[in-house]
Order: C-alpha cells, then structure tokens, then sequence
C-alpha cells in the first residue's frame, strides 16, 4: 500500500512521517509541493513544520502548490487525507476542512506530551482506536488554537466531526478543546497533535501515535 | 510610485490573543489610556504609476486569496500616496 | 571621486583614511601599508578592518589557544582539526560527527529576538558547511538579575528567538543553560551550540582549489545589514551619493535558511562543490580571504555580480555585508549546470561571482576596475598577534569564607531544599525550553531536563551521540583554571551518567575585556586549565570561540567557560535517564567536602560567593567515568549533583517521574545535602545489584554509599517530609511568574 | 469612543523575509502588480471620548516602547473614527 508524504519547502516532518508509513508496514512515497503527480499513492499525509516559513499565516502559501491541486481535487472525491499541524494548517487553508488554526493564546510556541481523547473512530485515519481512548501525543506549535463560526463548530459537534479533543488543561485556547476534526466524508482529518512523533517509546512519550498509520493500511487493504 | 495599503484584521468574534497581551501590558507599563486594544496586519504594496480601477480589483481578489482569510479575518484595501 | 581603486592609490598615496574609525591601530594600518606596499583602497581597507577585528582574528586569544593544539594527545577519532569552520570526530559505523558552540551575546542585549535567532543561525551554518546534516540545537545562555526589569526584556526575546529560528529550522533543541548572576545585567550570553552528522567520505573544506574554478554565492540576497562601521567609508567616497542608514541589527529568515540547508545537502549529496564556506562575520571578505588562503591562493571576483537586496550599496558595503543565510561554494565548471537545477528546485538564488585563478593575489573588481588586490592570506590568516599584559585580580586578595545557614532538623531541611529549588537558578526550566521543538526529525533519545541530550544517529544499529554543555562560572571566578577544568569534568560526567563516552571538546569563552589585564589574566588561567585536563583526558578540543568586552563600564562578567562535550553511545536504547522508579535503592557515588564556595545555597543566601574553588581531581574523574560506563547496566537511573548540590539531585529526580524517596544522610548533613563538591553522581539500582555496585566501587576505588530507597509520594531527607506537590509548587512556575 | 491607530513597519533598510514571502507568491497566484511588499503591524486601540494631546502623546510614548522596537521598526500614530 503506498501512501505518499508531501514535502513543501520548510516541512519539518516529513521524514518522520515517511518512517512512520514504513513502522506501520507502508510503503512510504515522498512527494515534492511543485509536481502535481501524485505517483499513485492510495492516501497522503501533510507533514508539520513551517512551510513558507509560515509568514503570512501558516498554510497560506502552500495551500496554492501544484501537488495541492491535485490533491483537492481527489480529497472531493474521496481521497484520504491527513493533515499533521503545518497540513492541518494548510487543510484549513484549502477550505478542504473548516475553521482555522491562530496564533496560541499564551503566544508561545508550545511543545507538550499531550493527552488527546479519539472522538470519531469513524474515519479512515483512526478506525483502530477505541471511541474516547486516551492517548498521549505530542503538541509543538505556535499556532494550534482552532478557532471556527458558532455555526461551524455546532455542525462538527452534531455530526461527530471532532476526531481528537484535548484532555485536561487547553493548552492553547481552542474551542471546545479541539484538537482534530474530519470532513463530513471523513475522508479528510486535520489534527494538531503528532501522531508521527509518537511511534516510538525510544523517541517519544508513546507508541500511542502509530495506529493512524496502521489504520490507514488496514483500510487500503479492505 | 503608488502604494497600496491592504489592512487585516481579526473578526470581532475571534479571540485576538496579541492584541490582549499587548492591552494588558500597557497598565503594567504606566499606560491607562486603552479601552481595548486589537492587533492586525498591514501590508504596503508597491505599484507602478497611478493605481488603476482593474488593478485595485486585482488587489481586493488579492486580499481576499491570499493576504486574508475569511473564515477569521477582515481586510480593508487603501490607497496612499 | 568615485571608486576608490587600486591605481586611485597608488596615485594619491597620501589621501587620509579612516582607519581609526574601524578599529585598526597606527601599527596596524601601517603593517598594511607595508603588506601591500602602498595605501589600501578604501575596499582594502575595509576588508583588512573586518578580519583584523578582536572577533575575526582572534588576535589577543590566539597566542593563548595554540596549547589546545600544542598539548593534544594525537586522538584517532579527530578526522577534522580547529582551524576549519567546526571539528570533526569519528564515531563508529561510518559516521563522523561534527559539533560546534558559538556566541551572539552582543546583539543579543541589543534585539533580544533577532540577535539570539542569527545567532542559532550563525552557528548551524558552520555546522552545514562541514557537508553535514544538522541534527540538534542546544542553548547555554546567562541572565542578569531575573527581578531586574530589563531581563524581562531580554530574556523573553531571546528564548523565543531562539526557538523561533531553531523550531522552523527543524532541529530539536536537547539541551542548555539558563544562569542568572547580576554581573550579566548589561551582557547577557546567549550561546548556540549546534550538532550535525555526516559520512566520512562527506566531509566538506573551507578551500578554493582548481584554477578556473567558478565561485558561486548562493541564498539570500545581500543587504546592509550589519555594516555599521564601514559606512565611515562608503560616505568618504560616495560624496554624491550617501549611503541611506545602515542597519544596526541583522534579521534573520530561518526559512530561507531552511531551504538552504535542504538545497546545499542535495549538492552536497552528488558531489558538486570543490570547497564550500558559509558567510558570517565579515561576510564576502571573509569568505573569499579564507577560501582562496585556504586553496591555491588566486581567485577573481566581479563585486557587481552579487544580488542585491539593496541597491544603493557601495562596494566596500557589499564586502561586508553580514547579511544572514548565504554560502559561497568553490565548483567545477562541469558541475554548474547540475548545481543551479538544485538551486532552482529549491528556489535559492545562486550567481557565479568569480573563479579561481592560477595566481596568488585575491583580485576583486567592481564594473571592471580593480579595488582590491591583495594576498588573501594576509587577509584571512596572517593578522596581528598580542600577547596582552595579564596581572592576577585584585579581588582574589580580598575574597571572604561563605558562611551559611547549616540546616540540621527535619524541619531546617525541608525549609532549605523548598527555599533552594524555588530559587530562579534551579527553577524549572519548562517554560523556556517548552518554547523548544524537542521532538522534532524523531531522534530524540534524552533532552532538556536530562543531563544531557542524546541522539540516535541509526536507525538500525541505534548508534548516537550525547551531548552536555557546562560552566561554573563563580568557580572561574574563584580560580579560572580549576574553573575550566571543573567545567569540562561536568560537562564529562554529564554525558556518562546517561551512558556515553566522551569524545571531544568544544567550547565558548565568554569574558570581559581583553584589555584590562586582570581579565586577560582570567583568560589565560582559563585556557591553561582546559587545555591540561584535555590532555590527562585524552580529549581533542575540535573548536570553539572567544567572546571578549563582555562588560559594562569597568565590570567585566564573571568569567564564563562554556564547555561542550561530544560522547557516542554505541546503543541508545541503553541509555540511562534520570527518572526513579518505585522500590529502588539510592546510592551517591564520590565524596563530599564542606566547601560551599560558589554554590547555590551560597548564592541565595547574600549573594555570597566565598574564597576557594574546588581542586579539579582528574584523575578520580576519569574512574568515574569508567565507573558510569562499566555500571552502566546496573543504573535503572542517573543524575549529577552540581549545581544545588544532592537536594537539588534528588528533588529533579522525585519530580521526573512522581515517585517519591526516603534518604538518610549522615554525617556533615548540611554539607551532605547542600555542597556542591564535584565528582558526584546519584544512582538507583535494583536491590539485587548491591553486590554489584560494591564491587565497582572497589574496582575503580570510588567511595559509593547507600542513601535510601525510592517509592512514596514525598520526598523525606532526615525526617523532613517534603510532598510531591510541595516540592513542585515550590520549584514550578517560577520563571513563568518572573517572565510570563 | 475613538480609535487610534499604530501602524508599526519594519524600516526600510531591514529585511523583511514576511513581505518578500508574499512578493513571491503573488506572482505564482497570477497577480502581477505588485513591485515590492512590506508587511508591517496595525494595532487598533480603543480609547473613551475624543482624545487629547496629552492622550496622544501617551500612544506615541508607548508606541515607541512597548508597541514597536526603535532598533528595526517605525511607526506613525494616527486617530481613526
Ligand atoms: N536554555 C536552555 N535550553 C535548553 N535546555 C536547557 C536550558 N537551560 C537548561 N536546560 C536544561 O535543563 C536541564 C537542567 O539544567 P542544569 O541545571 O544547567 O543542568 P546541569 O546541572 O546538568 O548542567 C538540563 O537538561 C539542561 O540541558
Ligand atoms: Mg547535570
């Protein structure tokens, strides 16, 4: 199963996620912002880190990339999607998913191992979790707060579109505690946290990260 | 030589975390003079020559793309001289 | 008059130049006179100002650091020596390690954010330029008073320039520092250290070889920045047209630097470039100077050909310019074409600016008129040398014994350890370094608060590399050379208390000035005692820097050594972290003594600072080392005791991971629980290992005594019982309160 | 209630890697107009009734401290209504 990770000019995650396609028993395909050729992956990843630098606002500029295009265009016809912070950024940006990501309410940079609860086991991302398992993942971003209309957020909580939510203290400000949501296809899921940064116990808090990529090959093989 | 003013500002109803630090340091700095305080983006565009009817509407879609985002922000185009 | 070229002085040998106004002494610009047998142009001149300076010659520093060369031990892990941009070690399996720690105190008082952001990245440029990935930050930096209002200034900035550039860089920050000693009120430090990792047969030289090879600058484009001083010169002799102002600080633009790196590695990876130097202090000049000194010796250069990001810059400007984020790369002609198809993937702008010529003179031109003819080693290589008057402080006559509350009762103990960890210096550090992507590239093995960083280099055979960084700097002021020694021995045991093996030295001297004799004489103690404990040590010192006129008025700073030390774990999953588990026995390794001469309880009670430093006892150090090594297995965890002493251990290691401790000190109590003596390490073994690690005490004849077992929810020294959560309300949010 | 303005920009002679962001991307979006572009900050602060001279003087103090830094930025004061 071949699941690509784009990299953008200033993506910092993309090795990681590339290596945790592999853990989970992928086969991990780099792709490059400026072709549109997606190279017949069967889903793709948008990695963290600062494409652009994330000048203007984080996402903004990506969001027009060549491989973007392509990549709405099959995510409308359902295509799965993950967006790892930066690629939730950019999601948002994209209008594949509602709401934005602004600035942290302390203004920091945050860099946390964070306890997320899995609120949608109903997508294609995280159907090996249990409904309202705890995990602990980690935050690292100075933009992570989601912020969205009155009407937009009630439409994601009816429709059981919030995928994590942050457990404890909000670390940043976001309503209701968002931490990721889904499309309403399902297809296409954004989350702050690092799932990628969490499959190892060497290198992070937990293993608890490595499901989504698992659950992603599980459901390509049918 | 024109310039362009595009000027972006958070919603009413988003939560402006910037502009909250900076209206809370003000009193601790001696200042009383803020009622409230947001903080936005300004962008100065230079143009060629005087800028024209087709070139502000290029820089409103501009705006609008790119330089905003609607779901959070509002933007005001200027022209200065 | 416009340009001043190089037949325009030969022609007006006579005109004034403003030599003093860039720091160049009578003697100086007479040498150069000499050198060249005429006057300088003015871009000569310029060229000459810059790499003369204290900073880029290390004029005053460099008849003192010759001993790290001259004292080292051949070590057959050194495959890059001092002198190019960073040291090289080998470290197993194919990979070679390069490392370096640098300084930005300067611009860093004046804009906190940018000068600590160009500061990161200064130094990993030096790291890529070697041919290798940059793979960690870390940041040892020093405060003034943390009540003082201007430290609320800097020290914010800083942390989040620091993070700001390292974060969007991609490198996880693993380690550092935070001090705070009044006499950085005016001079706060802010060092970068930086770490990258490479093949051997990808190692990079600073060198122009091949006549008619091409000289490439690639990055940003060139602006004013950090030109202040030559614009004396450029106003001279643009009489029409003045130069607008200067700016005074440079910004940095981490994603431009980003790019840079992924685009330079992609060169790196199909053997492109000759040679290849970054651009920092003194920019063009430098490059160009060191790169042609360091090759054949002949290069041409067509100034006018650099990217502009300002237009109304003269030449003498461009040759100075310390805009961030650029590199110069000597290549073949061949390898053009392939090289700029990388560039351009990556959107990096690159021009041909020269070539490398059969000659021996560095010739640039500016439209065709020669400005500068010089030979480039007497640019780059060949400034002057001081050999400063040093005289032993005055202060050292005057120093008085600490005298200091000794906390005996179960009630005085509990009041000392919460009094001594809410105290900004042993504080925690997660506010700052919270601000730090640790996780980042996914090869984090320890970081911040462990002793030291470590990073898995493989994948597959979990080969990494550990990393401390250390200064006792009130020990340096003391006794600078047991100060340097002291340093490099923590810094030692820092990385073989989580299991490595050190390796090699690096280091940043940070210190007053070098021209007031008593600080020269700090400096000289400083470098004699660092270079006699690398060599008991048998530890090559791979690189470094010298910050000097760190002062206000006639206050210098305390004397600061910032040692870095390299170690390899053949295995980081054998690593040993510093959190306690339940049922647990505690042992201190070493001996204690009863000086509190530069510890923290001395500190915070009057800001004393005492009479005597400890005597560095190398010899006891390396068993120790061996000791870590060699037990290593036994450790179910580890931590030092310095700064704080064992209650400052112990509380760090309760709070790690909640589980709580019972210790019973026993004799000189208060010194038990609060000195600071060197040589010390607490360890939790498996009561099953006792024999064990009796049996290695006996082996390496280091005294190891059992202090306690672990489990509980408090943490209870004597009878003083100290909960959990008192110990961490105490030692938690301190700095968010001062800083926040 | 009124509003003033501080418009803090980065001087010209410092590098702006914001603004030079957004040049390079205007262009790829198929926006030609623009020669240069600076992005700078907009602090809208509310203050009660009109203000006065003494008020102003205060924003430009705590302009010139707090809302921008004297060493790369500059910034104009203006009331808004
Ligand atoms: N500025 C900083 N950046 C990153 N890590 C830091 C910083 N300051 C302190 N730390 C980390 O906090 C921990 C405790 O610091 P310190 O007390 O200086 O350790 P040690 O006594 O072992 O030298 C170490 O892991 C250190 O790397
Ligand atoms: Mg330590």
């Amino acid at each position: 199963m071949r699941i690509g990770v784009v990299t953008f000019p200033g993506s910092l995650d993309d090795r990681s996620a590339l290596r945790a396609i592999e853990l989970a028993g992928g086969v991990a395909v780099p792709l490059f912002h400026g072709e549109n050729d997606l190279k017949e992956v069967q889903a793709v990843v948008l990695p963290g880190g600062f494409s652009y630098g994330d000048y203007l606002r984080c996402g903004a500029i990506s969001r027009f990339s060549p491989i973007m295009e392509s990549i709405i265009l099959a995510a409308e016809h359902g295509f799965p999607v993950l967006g790892i912070c930066n690629g939730f950024q950019i999601l948002c940006e994209s209008h594949l998913l509602p709401g934005a990501l602004t600035r942290n309410a302390d203004l920091h940079f945050i860099c946390a191992d964070q306890k997320v609860s899995v609120e949608n086991t109903n997508t294609p991302w995280t159907r090996g979790y249990a409904q309202g398992q705890e995990i602990v993942i980690p935050i690292k971003n100075g933009e992570g707060s989601f912020q969205c209309s009155d009407e937009t957020l009630k439409e994601l909580e009816d429709e059981g579109r919030v995928v994590l939510r942050y457990v404890g203290k909000n670390p940043n400000g976001s309503r209701n505690l968002i931490a990721g949501i889904s499309n309403k296809r399902g297809n296409v899921v954004g989350v702050m946290p690092h799932p990628e940064q969490a499959i190892e116990n060497l290198t992070g808090p937990s293993e608890d990260g490595l499901m989504f990529f698992s659950s992603i090959l599980k459901e390509l093989v049918g | 030589m024109a310039m362009i003013v595009v000027e972006v500002m958070l919603k009413p109803e988003i939560l402006d975390p910037q502009g909250q630090a900076v209206a809370s340091a003000l009193p601790r700095l001696g200042f009383t003079f803020a009622q409230s305080v947001r903080q936005g983006k300004r962008f100065e565009i230079e143009v060629v020559g005087e800028p024209t009817a087709e070139q502000l509407a290029e820089v409103e879609k501009a705006a609008h793309t790119l330089l905003s985002n609607p779901v959070i922000e509002n933007f005001v185009v200027k022209v200065e001289k | 008059m416009a340009l001043d070229t190089v037949k325009h002085a030969q022609e007006n040998p006579d005109a004034a130049q403003p030599y003093k106004e860039l720091g160049l002494k009578d003697d100086e610009y007479a040498s150069i006179k000499e050198i060249l047998g005429r006057r300088p142009t003015s871009s000569e001149l310029a060229m000459y100002s810059v790499m003369w300076s204290e900073h880029c010659s290390y004029k005053s520093s460099k008849i003192h650091l010759k001993q790290f060369g001259e004292k080292a031990v051949m070590s057959d892990a050194l495959l890059v020596g001092i002198g190019e941009n960073a040291g090289v070690v080998d470290v197993g399996q194919g990979y070679a390690v390069t490392f370096k720690i640098e300084s930005h105190n300067h611009p860093s008082y004046i804009e906190p954010y940018q000068g600590a952001a160009t500061g990161v990245g200064g130094i990993v440029r030096d790291i890529l330029t070697m041919g290798a990935r940059p793979i960690a930050v870390m940041d040892p930096l020093r405060f003034g008073n943390p009540e003082n209002p201007d430290t609320r200034r800097v020290l914010p900035g800083i942390v989040s320039g620091i993070g700001g550039y390292g974060n969007c860089l991609g490198l996880p920050n693993i380690g550092g520092e935070i001090v705070f000693d009044d006499t950085y009120q005016g001079n706060p430090l802010v060092n970068a250290l930086c770490v990258g990792v490479m093949k051997h047969a990808d190692i990079k030289l600073a060198t122009a070889h091949g006549a008619g090879n091409l000289v490439v600058l690639f990055g940003a484009k060139t602006g004013g920045d950090g030109i202040g001083g030559v614009s004396v010169l450029a106003s001279e002799t643009f009489s029409d047209s003045k130069p607008t102002k200067r700016p005074a600080v440079q910004v940095g633009d981490p994603f431009a630097e980003k790019v840079l790196i992924e685009c330079s590695l992609e060169i790196f990876k199909e053997d492109l470039v000759v040679g290849i130097q970054d651009l920092g202090g003194a920019g063009l000049s430098c490059a160009t100077s060191e790169l042609a000194s360091a090759g054949s010796g002949g290069m041409d250069i067509r100034l006018e050909t650099v990217p502009l990001r300002d237009p109304s810059l003269s030449p003498e400007e461009i040759l100075m310019s310390e805009s961030q984020e650029r590199m110069c790369a000597i290549i073949e002609p061949s390898k053009l074409k392939r090289f700029m198809q990388i560039c351009k993937k990556w959107d990096v702008t690159a021009t041909v600016i020269g070539e490398v010529t059969t000659g021996t003179r560095l010739n640039i031109t500016f439209n065709g008129e020669l400005i500068v003819d010089v030979p480039p080693r007497t640019v780059a290589h060949d400034g002057p040398v001081y050999n400063r008057p040093i005289a032993k402080p005055k202060y050292l006559e005057s120093l008085k014994p600490v005298s200091v509350p000794l906390p005996s009762t179960p009630d005085e103990i509990k009041a000392a350890v919460l009094k001594l960890m809410a105290a900004p210096n042993l504080a925690d550090k997660s506010w700052v370094t919270n601000q730090y992507d640790r996780y980042v590239q996914g090869n984090t093995v320890l970081s911040q608060p462990e002793d030291s960083g470590v990073i898995r280099i493989d994948t597959n055979t979990n080969l990494g590399v550990a990393i401390s960084t250390d200064a006792n700097a009130r020990w340096s002021y003391l006794n600078p050379y047991e100060g340097a020694k002291l340093a490099l021995l923590e810094s030692c045991r820092n990385i073989a208390t989580n299991g490595a093996k050190p390796l090699a030295v690096t280091n940043c001297l940070n210190f007053g000035s070098p021209e007031d004799p008593e600080v020269m004489w700090q400096f000289s103690e400083t470098v004699r005692g660092l270079a006699d404990a690398c060599l008991e040590l048998g530890l090559p010192v791979t690189g470094g820097n010298v910050s000097f006129y760190n002062q206000t008025g006639t206050v210098a700073i305390l004397p600061t050594p910032v040692i870095g030390v390299l170690g390899v774990v053949d295995d980081v999953t054998k690593r040993t972290p510093m959190g306690i588990k339940p049922n647990q026995d505690i042992y201190i390794i070493g001996n204690v003594d009863d000086n509190f001469s530069g510890s923290e309880w001395a500190h915070i009670n009057g800001k004393q600072i005492g009479d005597r430093s400890p005597v560095a006892d190398l010899d006891m150090e390396q068993r120790l080392v061996k000791l870590l090594l060699e037990g290593q297995p036994l450790f179910e965890a580890a931590h030092d005791i310095s700064n704080g002493g064992f209650a400052a251990s112990i509380s760090e290691m309760v709070m790690r991971t909640n589980v709580g401790a019972t210790i019973t000190l026993e004799g000189n109590v208060a010194a038990e629980l609060l000195a600071e003596t060197p040589g010390r390490v607490v360890v939790a073994i498996n009561e099953s290992n006792t024999n064990a690690i009796t049996a290695l005490a006996g082996k390496y004849q280091i005294p190891v005594r059992r202090v306690g077992s672990t489990g509980g929810n408090s943490l209870t020294i004597n009878g003083g019982a100290i909960s959990i959560d008192e110990l961490r309300e105490a030692n938690t949010g301190v700095l968010e309160a001062l800083f926040g």
